[in-house]
């Protein structure tokens, strides 16, 4: 068989419990050919089991490194972790830690994510076209850094804690963010378009919510300033209308701006548009 | 029990006065035995080319009680990484600054260490101390109790209660805990922190008892040495890590007045203010002294670079340095009217004044000490550094090329300036030999340990030589425990449960009629509870031996 | 700089005339500095200019300047990061270090005092170096970062609102030093051939004239009868001198010499504000005044950036 | 089955507990004691709810209850046979409930790890916020004898403290000769009555992560908007007192609690920079801190883990119990309840082996369940439990011997069977 710069992963059948897909990564792969590949262990219960025993296997066309995965994968997790290049799609549903702590390339899933997704991601660029679990762009326990660079666009809604302790890189959020959106945010940027969950901003130390969409009820551990900040938000919302057409409206606009949460640092603020 | 003869190895035991001599070693039932050269015996192993030590013997680690749990379920990250682990005889464990305490007695024991001591019990803590420890294979273990800042003790202090009663008290604590001796930590001062005083000098009095530290420790090291407890009292002295410590420290050791004394990581209490950092070495100063008091010993608490974590009783000092931890998180606590627990995360780095001056003076002090007797080698694990890094320690002891090259990577104003460069000593095999074994067993009272003289405990391990001293070190060829051999070259072959140490004291019973009614009055648990039998004892270490040590013809006793 | 030995013409070549104006057959010598550009928003191009006249203020010559800056030009604000007028301003200095301390010192001082100023980075190649990075201290600890697009900002509370300033900008080797000097008949007619030659000049991308009106009359050769000083009138130039220095290089007619000098991000910028200049002079005409453009060197043994005024002139110079 | 457990004090009646420690919470009291009355046990010298009902659990006459396997009453033996042989055709076990002691927590870590299983306690809903805060900032406590001697304000948030901890009120009351005057403010709860010194109530403008939140900015001394009077003037008093405790119970907190619990923190280290305190938290019932600590120290990570020959790994969110058996993601639980009929094992379509008190038989009945009655420390075995604060250990002692095997004897003898299986398979032990 000859070695491929990508593969197409088609899902079989359910595993039995659910399976750690760190393993694949389009850049280390690449190069492999599909015997290789479908030989892959796969971490499963306490044993491991072989890729091939779950998916069927193609060799793709690609001229960079490509993963393309299809099926139902909830009961996968960890796919693209520490992704560092090439490009990784997923035509269905994904398990928990998706793109967790990835560093570079490109991960596109069309259906949901589940818990955690993007957790400690530090670059490269992550899609999301469904809806996403608790805790995306978050933390692990212990960590003190959140998602820590990259982008992160979710087209569906949020669960819980989006954003917890986040610390730089760009989020955009289309759908509706759930409970405790940004708690104890420490810097970076959550553009929403939609509505947020209650406690938004719940410990927020640093960091930026833009609000493009409904407008947020402020909480009593947030003040309003009344300052001119055209400048950043002309740096801003420029930079948001690039990333997606849902936010190229703002630069147009001028936002009100309150800082909280006094309760933790409170050098963050939100810019509330709507 | 099978008969093993170890063949043609080069013997340190100092104990002995054995420096580097060709001999054989011979075990049967757990002892060392002499075996006639033509004894048949069950298992030789030839061990030429190879150094025989005793075991090691770690005076000072916190391997048990809460606050290294404490610590442990603080530092996740730190124990996310897994590495591969023998699936028969090792269950999973992990992490480096506090690992898990089956982790921390496969690695002491591939290292060649086979007893291990925590020198901070809480008596509050004191089950759960003994059950971490019964958790912690193959090592043989007991703990200090830590006295000296429980209000019922200020209280006796302060009302100037007769000295006999508060010798009684200390026998009784000891003997109710379980302990094989007593660490005063910061003298009164984690009691003075609840009543929210941020400092404590050593003459300078408790805000609320109005008793000094100088009163405290030496108040306990003469009950220590009435109650002839072997080991001197650990101590833990005043304003630790704080810039100019050392007139503290030179005062604390005035406060023993002559009476046996240890003080323990004496490094992080041998600070100058010279300088243009306010903060200096004062190796010297502590050297001078300490060779001037035969009464004192010490252990270093050598810093190491990295992440680690400092898990310590005395709250005061941790909690002034919260804001330094990296992470930046703390635990602290309020313990019962008894002590109290601060855990800080910390990073040591080389390019910072302070850490790599720390690194500095450790070594200065175990190269200026002349008597490797008196000085112990630790990292206080894992405050200065996890105690898998003493291969790393010795090397630098024994190598000053190798120390060289490390003092060149540190902050350039400590690498130009430090006394260390112009130090050329180098530690030979026999003075790590006292200073990892031979040294702690005679401080700790331990007579058939940390030797190798027949009826000595085999607890032996022998190390293949390397003219690297880290990697020598690092990985043993074997590692007997009681006669068993439990490790060969970084594997472990056996994983017995290790038995406890603990001292038996004689005191008046009628102490307990003050303990209870204290109790009844302050305290949260029943009087009845706050002892620990035998047989208690014995389930909480996990049913490993109850070694029990007599005490040297005290006073104390009727 | 302007420090000028001799100037010397090459052994048998003549002078190229041209409307009347005489190119001597000379070139001006340069030398390698460290630039970089920095872009001063404000909420309107008046204080946009204030900041930028301020901070390349006292910066003509790096011997005792520590730097060289100019306004490069104006910017409409659809040129700008935040859509605000603007100004590009251009700094020279001879090593990276004494930029960044210029630098530093300049934005420090000059704009993020200036009512309702941002900065930024204007080059985007370049090794970094502090733009706002330091400057955040002035925050007290309310200072917020913020990373937008991969370059990350600054903001610092201030009595107006918040100073925006990006932490880093490029530091790119340059050109520093390259000259002409416009021989005349008078004081007006010098003076006004190099105004109108600096006109001509700013129009070009990448360059600042760096002297007052972009213009210098104290041309300078390297050393001096006084131990203490490095260097000293350029007496070959001096119309006072003809009768008296040892060389002279005018003739009886000049009564006037000015310098325009010509620092540039590349030697490209650097020729073609040259060639603007001397293109404006030609076109004026000898009958306007100014009869001869030289340049000054140092024998082509100090600077490896030799700008011939003859291949500036291009293919009409050997009609 | 193994050994019985030794019993201290066989006496058929009378006065049986005189150093008596209550497993029945997490104070873990020993103050009291237990006569033996008609058969059944009576608390004496106190009147604690979850004590008197604790005790009522245990029936007059200790019969000698049954294993089943399947509804089938069978031999211990057999029971055994049938646990060791589902846990090892089990991939991937659930080691649930762990409502047990020390000693049995130390064998069902050994056993968890030959067979890879993955731990959660009942309760490890309401240990995940504590644990987190823990993690991810820290902590900073105080523990009974502390708040006794030392506490001139107790401000509860949250919770009334006494519903589910009768004496814990009892247990931190000032002494006699105090030098100081206590106040207990409730916020957001109704004080219990018959609380001695200056007591308070706070209602909540909002929920309770509003007024945490608000108590902490105003802690802090930071302005807001429209600050609660109540909560200023309580701000206010935290910092004007010598020693302030912030108790609160992990079990009341709402959905992602671990925000006021980190929040709790925060107050209490602001509060410290210039005067003392510390947080009681009242958590950790049916052995809840004693199934995290022995977990914590042998393995080095907490509850919620996976160990066994692959290594180890925590996971808060994916290895909740509800959700491995809601999502099928193990295919055996195994159930500990020892100190009390609750927790009852959930329902689920996996295999189940429950250890527990006598009481479950009923509900471990169904096909599928293998069943085996324990015995409960402090009532018919001895034990050791880790009190609410974690820092104090306390012994419990039986008081009576119902013939029943310990969780630890259960799981040696399990382990035992185990290795004697992979013995006869891969001829290693």
């Amino acid at each position: 068989m000859s070695a491929a710069q990508g593969f197409r992963l088609r899902l079989r059948a359910q595993p039995d419990f659910r399976v750690d897909l760190s393993p694949l990564q389009p850049a280390a792969l690449a190069g492999r050919d599909v015997g290789e590949v479908a030989r892959l262990e796969l971490r499963h219960a306490n044993a491991h089991v072989e890729l091939g025993e779950l998916f069927d296997v193609d060799a793709l066309s690609s001229e960079a490194p490509e993963l393309r995965l299809e099926g139902d994968l909830r009961r996968f997790d960890r796919i693209g972790q520490a992704m560092d290049g090439g490009c990784l799609s997923v035509t269905g549903e994904v398990g928990d830690y998706l793109g967790a702590a990835m560093r570079s390339g490109d991960i596109v899933v069309e259906g949901r994510a589940g818990h955690l997704a993007a957790c400690e991601m530090a670059g490269g660029r992550l899609e999301v076209r469904g809806d996403i679990g608790d805790f995306a762009a978050g933390a692990l326990p212990g960590s003190m850094d959140g998602m820590r660079g990259g982008t992160l666009v979710v087209r569906g809604n949020a669960g819980a804690r989006f954003g917890d302790r986040m610390r730089r890189g760009t989020v955009l959020l289309l759908g509706d963010a759930g409970d405790f959106c940004a708690s104890r945010m420490v810097a970076g940027t959550i553009a929403l378009a939609g509505r947020v969950g209650a406690h938004c901003g719940y410990g927020m130390r640093r960091g930026t919510l833009v609000f493009g969409g409904s407008a947020p009820d402020v909480p009593a551990t947030f003040a309003e300033t009344s300052h001119d900040i055209r400048v950043t938000w002309a740096l801003l919302s420029r930079s948001l209308g690039k990333l997606h057409p849902a936010f190229d409206s703002l630069a147009g606009r001028v936002p009100r701006r309150v800082v909280g949460d006094l309760a933790a640092d409170g050098k963050g603020e939100w810019l509330i548009v709507g | 029990m099978s008969t093993i003869r170890l063949k043609g190895g080069r013997v340190y035991d100092p104990a002995n006065g054995v420096d580097g001599e060709t001999r054989d070693i011979g075990m049967r039932d757990g002892r060392i035995v002499a075996l006639h050269p033509q004894e048949e015996v069950d298992h030789e192993y030839d061990v030429s080319g190879c150094v025989v030590m005793a075991g090691g013997i770690d005076l000072h680690t916190h391997i048990g009680g809460g606050k290294v749990n404490l610590a442990r379920m603080m530092l996740p990250e730190d124990h996310r990484a897994n590495r591969a682990r023998d699936p028969l005889l090792e269950l999973a464990s992990n992490g480096c600054c506090t690992p898990g305490t089956l982790e921390t007695g496969y690695r002491y024991a591939q290292m060649g260490y086979t007893a291990a001591f925590e020198p901070a019990m809480l008596a509050a803590n004191a089950r759960h101390a003994h059950m971490e420890m019964g958790d912690t294979p193959i090592l043989d273990h007991g703990a200090y109790v830590m006295l000296g800042n429980e209000e019922l003790f200020l209280e006796m202090l302060a009302r100037g209660e007769d000295f006999e009663r508060i010798r009684d008290y200390v026998g009784w604590s000891i003997d109710a805990s379980k302990a094989m001796g007593v660490k005063v930590v910061n003298p009164g001062g984690i009691s003075a922190f609840k009543f929210n005083q941020r400092k404590l000098d050593v003459d300078e009095n408790h805000v609320h008892w109005q008793v000094t530290p100088r009163h405290v420790v030496h108040t306990l090291a003469r009950a220590l040495t009435e109650l002839g407890v072997p080991h001197p009292l650990h101590i833990h002295a005043s304003n630790l890590g704080v810039a100019g410590n050392i007139e503290s420290t030179l005062a604390t050791i005035d406060a023993l007045d002559g009476l046996p004394g240890h003080l323990t990581h004496i490094q992080f209490h041998s600070y100058g203010k010279e300088g243009p950092k306010k903060f200096s070495s004062a190796a010297r100063q502590l050297i001078e002294k300490v060779k001037a008091a035969p009464n004192v010993s010490i252990d270093v608490g050598q810093i190491i670079f990295g992440q680690t974590v400092t898990a310590s009783g005395d709250t005061m000092r941790q909690f002034a340095n919260a804001d330094l931890g990296s992470p930046r998180k703390y635990v602290g606590g309020d313990i019962e009217c008894d002590a109290g627990c601060g855990v800080v995360p910390f990073r040591y780095r080389e390019q910072s004044y302070v850490n790599a001056l720390q690194w500095a003076i450790g070594l200065e002090i175990f190269l200026l000490m002349d008597d490797p007797w008196r000085v112990v080698l630790t990292t206080d694990h894992p405050n200065g550094g996890p105690f898998t890094s003493y291969p790393h320690l010795i090397r630098l002891l024994m190598d000053k090329s190798f120390r060289d090259e490390q003092l060149a990577r540190l902050h350039p104003d400590v690498a130009a300036s430090v006394d260390l460069r112009e130090i050329g000593r180098e530690l030979s095999l026999y003075d790590i030999a006292i200073m990892t074994r031979a040294a702690p067993a005679r401080l700790l009272g331990l007579a058939d340990r940390g030797q190798l003289g027949v009826g000595a405990a085999a607890d032996i391990a022998v190390y293949r030589e390397d003219a690297d001293r880290e990697a020598m070190f690092a990985t043993p060829e074997y590692v007997f425990k009681d006669g068993r051999l439990v490790a060969r070259q970084g594997r472990l072959e056996a994983v017995p449960v290790g038995g406890t140490h603990f001292l038996e004291t004689e005191f008046d019973p009628g102490i307990e009629k003050t303990i209870e009614q204290y109790a009844q009055r302050h305290l949260s648990v029943s009087y009845r509870n706050a002892k620990i039998g035998k047989d208690e004892l014995c389930s909480c270490a996990n049913g490993g031996a109850l070694l029990a040590c007599k005490v040297h013809g005290g006073r104390g006793g009727k | 700089m302007s420090a000028q030995a001799e100037t010397t013409s090459g052994a048998g070549e003549q002078a190229v005339v041209r409307n009347g104006v005489s190119i001597d057959p000379t070139f001006a010598e340069a030398f390698p500095m460290k630039a970089t550009r920095v872009l001063i928003t404000a909420h309107n191009d008046t204080w946009a200019r204030n900041a930028a006249v301020a901070m390349t203020g006292f910066a003509t010559s790096v011997i005792a300047c520590g730097c060289e800056a100019g306004i490069e030009r104006m910017l409409s604000p659809i040129e700008t990061p935040d859509g605000r007028p603007g100004v590009a301003v251009l700094l020279f200095s001879m090593s990276g270090k004494e930029l960044a301390k210029q630098l530093e010192r300049r934005v420090g001082q000059c704009v993020l005092t200036c009512p309702t100023t941002a900065v930024y980075a204007g080059l985007d190649e370049g090794e970094a170096v502090a733009l706002g990075k330091n400057l955040r201290f002035f925050g007290d600890g309310w200072q917020i970062s913020k990373m937008i697009d991969g370059k990350r900002y600054w903001r610092v509370p201030v009595m107006d609102g918040e100073f925006v300033a990006q932490e880093t900008t490029a530091v790119v080797k340059a050109v520093g030093g390259g000259n002409l000097l416009l021989l005349a008949r008078d004081t007006d007619a010098a003076l006004a051939g190099a105004e109108a030659a600096v006109e001509a000049m700013r129009a070009v991308p990448g360059v600042i004239m760096p002297f007052p009106g972009g213009v210098v009359r104290s041309g300078s050769k390297v050393g001096s009868k006084y131990a203490s000083l490095m260097a000293s009138t350029n007496d070959a130039f001096c119309p006072a001198l003809i009768p008296l220095a040892k060389k002279t290089e005018l003739d009886a007619g000049t009564r006037c010499v000015m310098e325009i000098v010509i620092d540039g991000l590349t030697e490209a910028d650097v020729s073609a504000a040259m060639r603007a200049g001397i293109d404006a002079i030609v076109a004026r005409g000898g009958e306007a005044g100014v009869t001869r453009i030289s340049a000054g060197n140092y024998g082509g043994k100090l600077g490896p950036f030799h700008f011939h005024l003859h291949k500036l002139l291009g293919a009409e110079a050997s009609v | 089955m193994n050994a019985p457990t030794q019993t201290q004090n066989p006496d058929p009646s009378g006065s049986i507990g005189q150093d008596w420690t209550c497993p029945f919470c997490s104070l873990l009291c020993d103050g009291f004691r237990v006569e033996s009355q008609q058969g059944g046990l009576k608390l004496v010298g106190s009147d604690c709810s979850k004590a008197v009902q604790g005790l009522a659990s245990f029936g007059p006459v200790p019969a000698a209850p049954s294993a089943t396997v399947d509804g089938r009453e069978v031999s211990p033996d057999t029971a055994l046979d049938a646990a060791a042989e589902r846990l090892a055709a089990s991939r991937m076990p659930l080691f649930g409930g762990l409502a047990t002691d020390v000693g049995g927590m130390r064998q069902l870590v050994r056993l968890a790890n030959q067979r890879g299983a993955i731990l959660d306690h009942a309760r490890g809903d309401t240990l995940m916020p504590v644990l987190r805060t823990l993690q991810d900032r820290g902590q900073m406590f105080s523990t009974l004898a502390e708040i006794r001697n030392r506490a001139d304000l107790v401000v509860c948030i949250g919770t009334d403290a006494a519903s589910n901890f009768p004496e814990f009120f009892r247990r931190c009351a000032p002494v006699d000769e105090a030098a100081f005057a206590r106040r207990t403010v409730f916020v957001g709860a109704s004080a219990p009555a018959g609380l001695q010194g200056e007591v308070d109530e706070v209602a909540l403008q909002g929920d309770l992560f509003d007024a945490v939140a608000m108590l902490a900015a105003l802690v802090d001394g930071r302005r807001l908007p429209a600050p609660d009077a109540a909560l200023e003037r309580l701000a206010q008093a935290m910092r004007a007192s010598t020693y302030c405790v912030v108790v609160f119970e992990p079990g009341r907190l709402p959905a992602q609690g671990a925000l006021i619990t980190e929040a709790v923190l925060r107050i209490v280290m602001s509060l410290n920079r210039k005067t003392r305190a510390g947080a009681f938290m009242l958590g950790g019932a049916d052995g809840l801190q004693t199934a995290n600590a022995v977990t914590t120290w042998m393995s080095g990570l907490p509850l919620r883990s996976r160990v066994g020959p692959l290594g180890l790994d925590h996971d808060p969110l994916q290895y909740a119990t509800d959700r491995l058996l809601e999502e099928e993601a193990v295919d055996l639980l195994l159930w500990v309840a020892s100190l009390g009929p609750k927790p009852v094992p959930p329902a689920t379509v996996l295999p189940r082996i429950v250890l527990g008190h006598p009481a479950l038989a009923a509900d471990c009945a169904a096909a599928g369940t293998v069943f085996i009655p324990v015995a409960t420390p402090g009532i018919n075995a001895d034990g050791h439990l880790f009190r609410a604060d974690g820092v104090v250990t306390l012994p419990l002692r039986a008081l009576r011997d119902d013939g029943l095997p310990t969780v630890a004897d259960i799981a040696n003898a399990l382990q035992a069977r185990l290795a004697l299986r992979r013995l006869a398979t891969e001829g290693t032990p």
